[in-house]
């Protein structure tokens, strides 16, 4: 003891998910290490790894190499209270709070509309205030493994005042310095270019926080647009992204970001992009989930009848004869 | 702030919407050889793209998904404009939320440009919530990457709309930081790095800068096509005026500005359509005509 | 203020560089950001960038795609009162104490033999204890732009009492939990298989915290076995490791990690890996300075007349013909 | 701890280096399906490698260089162990160093193995300094990776020769933790991960484990050619006896062993070649012999 103490000079007023990097831990060594096949449907691995009242994050969003379908796969089965990580996301939270799914977020960026407004207002869904960077760092601090970390930002905000954040007496130099918790999600939900059966996966093109989370998170889906084989890992080991021995699960869904973007491979589909914005706005968004969610049996349907194959054709021939350069092995 | 330049001998439009002046005017504001992190598209994105094109060529454009120094495929899809494939067409390098933010926070991204919602006296911003947080009014899309950006760039150059609801004494949430209460050490008091913070404003009829003693918003120009009351008008709070006491008042677009802005940036015009006025000038003298009328009279 | 406080359970005695963000942010501010040539030789470099009194890290080792030239024009240049962050390192830190350029090292791993026990009990030598784990973790905060940053190992060792490490009551889980000390470097050598004129670099293969020291530190200096074009990075901008703004000098040097391997180009000279060995175990470090480093004019002059181009043809023939995989856009 | 296994049966070696030997008891540790962070090369490799190859096909082997997966190109060039092409061949990632210092902080590497230079009877190990630190003595390598592998791996395998001054009542530096003084939860009262430590001791010799109680080293098995009055008496403090005082004795080398080890791993001799004894059975009989003799002896 140095009889010495640092003074917590404020704290936000925000709950946040409980830390413990050594309950984490426990977690992490039961999961499996060898290499076992963990292909399996969307309809399963969400049925099998997304519980009602887990904390839940997706890399990217609705527009941008997101989990789309997994996204739908949650909403179909009408999983509940779930507590989301809301950042650097775009239509996602709206849809999984009208669709009851979600009554907690974390907030970076997001579009809500008149439904958010709503359930924030009625008191159906807590949200706690962060920033995208603020949310990665959280995730990063997960991914290490360490129960807090240092950041530049938030300070000053009120969102500061709604968060877990704390202004310490700096260690080392003295000066105040903004502290955020960890954050080891229940479940993270991940999109990727190419994956092996095992779950190594790559991605190409920038990332959010796609290593972070799956690093931090204790149950790990993974949809990727092409299964290859492990041999291909091997031989170029620079480019995997993600281990292996974080994945639960492995769902093989091309166009599993529709109506996104994956780079390289298909565009955004403009009107579809263009119709569920309207409906956030519009507050018509349970119009949308019964069209393209609840009324499909599963995205196969969605995209072979509702989506067509003409669509996804233009759509892969307008991402491939432009600005695809970077998305290859 | 905005002095002379090649705009100023170039020939000048005659017609264009307040949202194109609003990006040439924030186009002149950028300094070259500086790296810029601009959130998300609209007029900061277009602003920055501008400004490379014409005036700042060695301007690097970093985005919040870590896209480094792209030369992007314009125009962009409806809403893409943040990890698709052609805002980070030919870039430098690509890295990662968290490793762009390493480079900010360590001091290597220099200006950040952002629109914003709200702004009151010292640069702060909500994004958030227009009302009583939580109990009434709406939400907003949250900080985003805002926050960070005006916590950790060194200069920020901030967009908005010049609407009196929009300059308010006091946000009704901060989103993202200006100086605070304005105290000194305000922002190094809650953790903010040294020397940071808002460093011009840009609306569609006037520039702003900050006192660097009270860092309260200061008025320095005004466009063409207004008058100093109209500008203060529009406001909710009273700027304080240049140290010399003199208004001045901002070119307006050149041709080759409008001309560039329109063929490869806002091509399908869905960003400038959103704005609310077109000005024309006719003879000596410019006028504010209404979005359908101006469509008739706009050249392009 | 909250009134609360955190205990400071622990704190070790060892010196460490001087941690100021806002300082470090000064620096950063004034360097180029625009693309401009840096190409020179590593006499330049290392005159222009390297200063007596630096606190210098250099990444990988006299093994491993290690700045193995610029190593040596430190030496040659005659440095003097270098402050070493000698992380999974080897031979380098003592070839730069028996040179006479070194008299403070942070200590991960080195082969060090009689001359640094001999310099650290003459005093001629101060060093401080951490692990490689704790000064890559160290570099990570650097880069980071923070002050600190946790960590789960270093506690409860006798290098935590030689260090800068505190241990302190968690802000989050309450429990005891250790922080190191950010470390901006004064100076950063790095090989890299590729770089542009400006800097850009990849590099093929694991890192050991390249990317880390390049930003964490004031100034960096590149050198690259291939200069190739900036239109390759725009081609394939995820391989990019290394963004140019950070980067202050670039040293076209093929053979630059000699003796070490750099993977997929040319294997190491076992035959100087031992010798090199056998001079630290057997004292004779200055020998060997003299007669690779001192005696040549340059690593130009080192590897034609010395080592011999049907040497080093040899060593890239053993690293090309096999295990090659991977190493190549 | 080492029970009955695939070696049990199999046919055994006459003749054999003790760091064979030593080697084989710990591949026959390695338990399948868990990942193995391993410190460099020699022993700690070799035993994983072996076990790899022969017993725990499923074992994912993991360097500090962040190299996840590999099937290593056998043999490595002298000296390169770590960060160079061919111990990282075939891997399913390469990743860096903070990345693989992740994954063990996070819980995904269950088992790390380690040499070391000295070691005291609660697994505190030393590879700093022998003598008075700083003063008198000898300067060595340093923890390097060790630390974080004893940190924070979930089991943590120890091979060291068995010498009376490396079994020390008290370590002169402590480089990398064991369980420290011992006391129930020292190490997570300095910030270590729960639910860690050193697991097993493998010597030329013997092999150990931790009384689960009071965390102090227990002889468990002893090498054939050794008694137990030898084993203790090289060394300087008294282990614990196993719980039901029974020493067991450990199996020697099978020939498979020992074919795969010096045909793929130590071809050229050199790590086998560094230690001073090696072990020939005549008839029932086993015996130490020189090196120099050995050589001749050695079917190899």
């Amino acid at each position: 003891m140095t009889g010495k103490s640092l003074r917590v000079l404020d704290e936000g007023q925000g709950e946040y998910l409980s830390v413990d990097p050594d309950q984490f831990r426990e977690w992490t060594g039961r999961k499996e290490r060898a290499l076992v096949a963990k292909l399996m449907s969307p309809a399963e691995a969400v049925s099998r790894f997304v519980a009602d009242g887990d904390y839940v994050v997706w890399e990217t969003n609705y527009l941008n190499r997101g989990p789309a379908t997994l996204i739908r796969e949650v909403i179909r089965q009408r999983k509940q209270r779930l507590w989301v990580g809301g950042k650097f996301t775009w239509v996602i939270v709206a849809m999984l709070v009208e669709a009851g799914c979600c009554d907690r977020a974390d907030l970076g960026f997001f579009v809500g509309g008149p439904a958010v407004t709503r359930a924030v207002i009625e008191k159906k869904l807590k949200v706690y205030e962060y920033s995208n960077l603020i949310m990665t760092a959280r995730l990063r601090a997960g991914a290490m493994g360490i129960s807090f970390i240092p950041v530049r930002s938030l300070g000053g905000t009120d969102n500061f005042k709604y968060s877990g954040a704390k202004l310490l007496e700096d260690p080392y130099t003295g000066k105040p310095t903004v502290v955020v918790p960890a954050l080891n999600p229940d479940v993270a939900l991940i999109h990727v270019h190419q994956a092996d059966q095992y779950g190594n996966a790559r991605i190409f093109g920038t990332t959010i926080t796609d290593v972070e989370s799956a690093l931090a998170s204790r149950k790990v889906i993974v949809s990727a647009e092409e299964i290859i084989n492990t041999e291909e890992f091997r031989h170029k080991p620079g480019l995997t992204k993600i281990p292996y021995y974080v994945v639960d699960a492995v769902v093989h869904q091309p166009f599993g970001a529709y109506p996104g973007e994956c780079p390289g491979l298909y565009s955004s589909d403009s009107n579809h992009v263009v119709e569920i914005l309207g409906a956030i706005n519009g507050d018509r968004v349970k119009q949308y989930l019964d069209k393209w969610i609840y009324g499909m049996a599963s995205d196969e349907q969605m995209l072979i009848e509702r989506v067509g194959t003409p669509k996804l054709r233009e759509l892969q021939r307008r991402a491939t004869t432009v600005a695809a350069e970077g998305y290859r092995a | 702030m905005i002095g002379k330049g090649p705009w100023s001998e170039a020939p000048k439009a005659a017609s264009f919407a307040e949202r194109e002046f609003q990006v040439c005017i924030a186009a002149r504001l950028v300094e070259d050889r500086k790296t810029y992190w601009v959130a998300g598209g609209g007029g900061p994105m277009y602003a920055v793209l501008l400004a490379k094109r014409l005036y700042t060529p060695d301007v690097i454009y970093v985005a919040e998904d870590g896209v480094i120094g792209a030369e992007p495929m314009l125009p962009f899809d409806p809403v893409m404009t943040l990890a698709a494939a052609r805002p980070s067409y030919r870039a430098l390098m690509w890295s990662t939320m968290n490793g762009i933010g390493d480079h900010c926070a360590a001091g290597y991204l220099d200006y950040g440009v952002l629109n914003t919602l709200q702004i009151d006296p010292y640069g702060n911003l909500n994004s958030t919530w227009l009302g009583t947080y939580g109990v009434e009014g709406r939400r907003f899309n949250g900080p985003g990457g805002a926050d960070t950006i005006a916590a950790m760039c060194r200069r920020v150059v901030l967009m908005l709309d010049h609407q009196r609801r929009k300059f308010v004494p006091r946000v009704d949430f901060i989103s993202s930081p200006g100086y605070l209460d304005g105290s000194p050490g305000a922002r190094e008091r809650v953790g903010l790095p040294a020397k940071t913070g808002p460093w011009a404003v840009v609306t569609n009829w006037a520039l702003f800068d900050f006192d660097e003693g009270s860092r309260h918003l200061r008025l320095r120009a005004i466009a063409p096509f207004v008058t100093l009351d109209q500008v203060l008008a529009e406001m909710s709070f009273k700027p304080l005026m240049p140290p010399d006491g003199k208004v001045q008042t901002l070119e307006p677009p050149t041709e080759q500005e409008l001309t560039i802005f329109r063929t490869e940036m806002d091509v399908s015009g869905q960003f400038t359509d959103t704005a609310a006025h077109w000005i024309v000038k006719e003879g000596e003298r410019w006028s504010v005509v209404a979005k359908e009328q101006s469509k008739k009279i706009s050249p392009l």
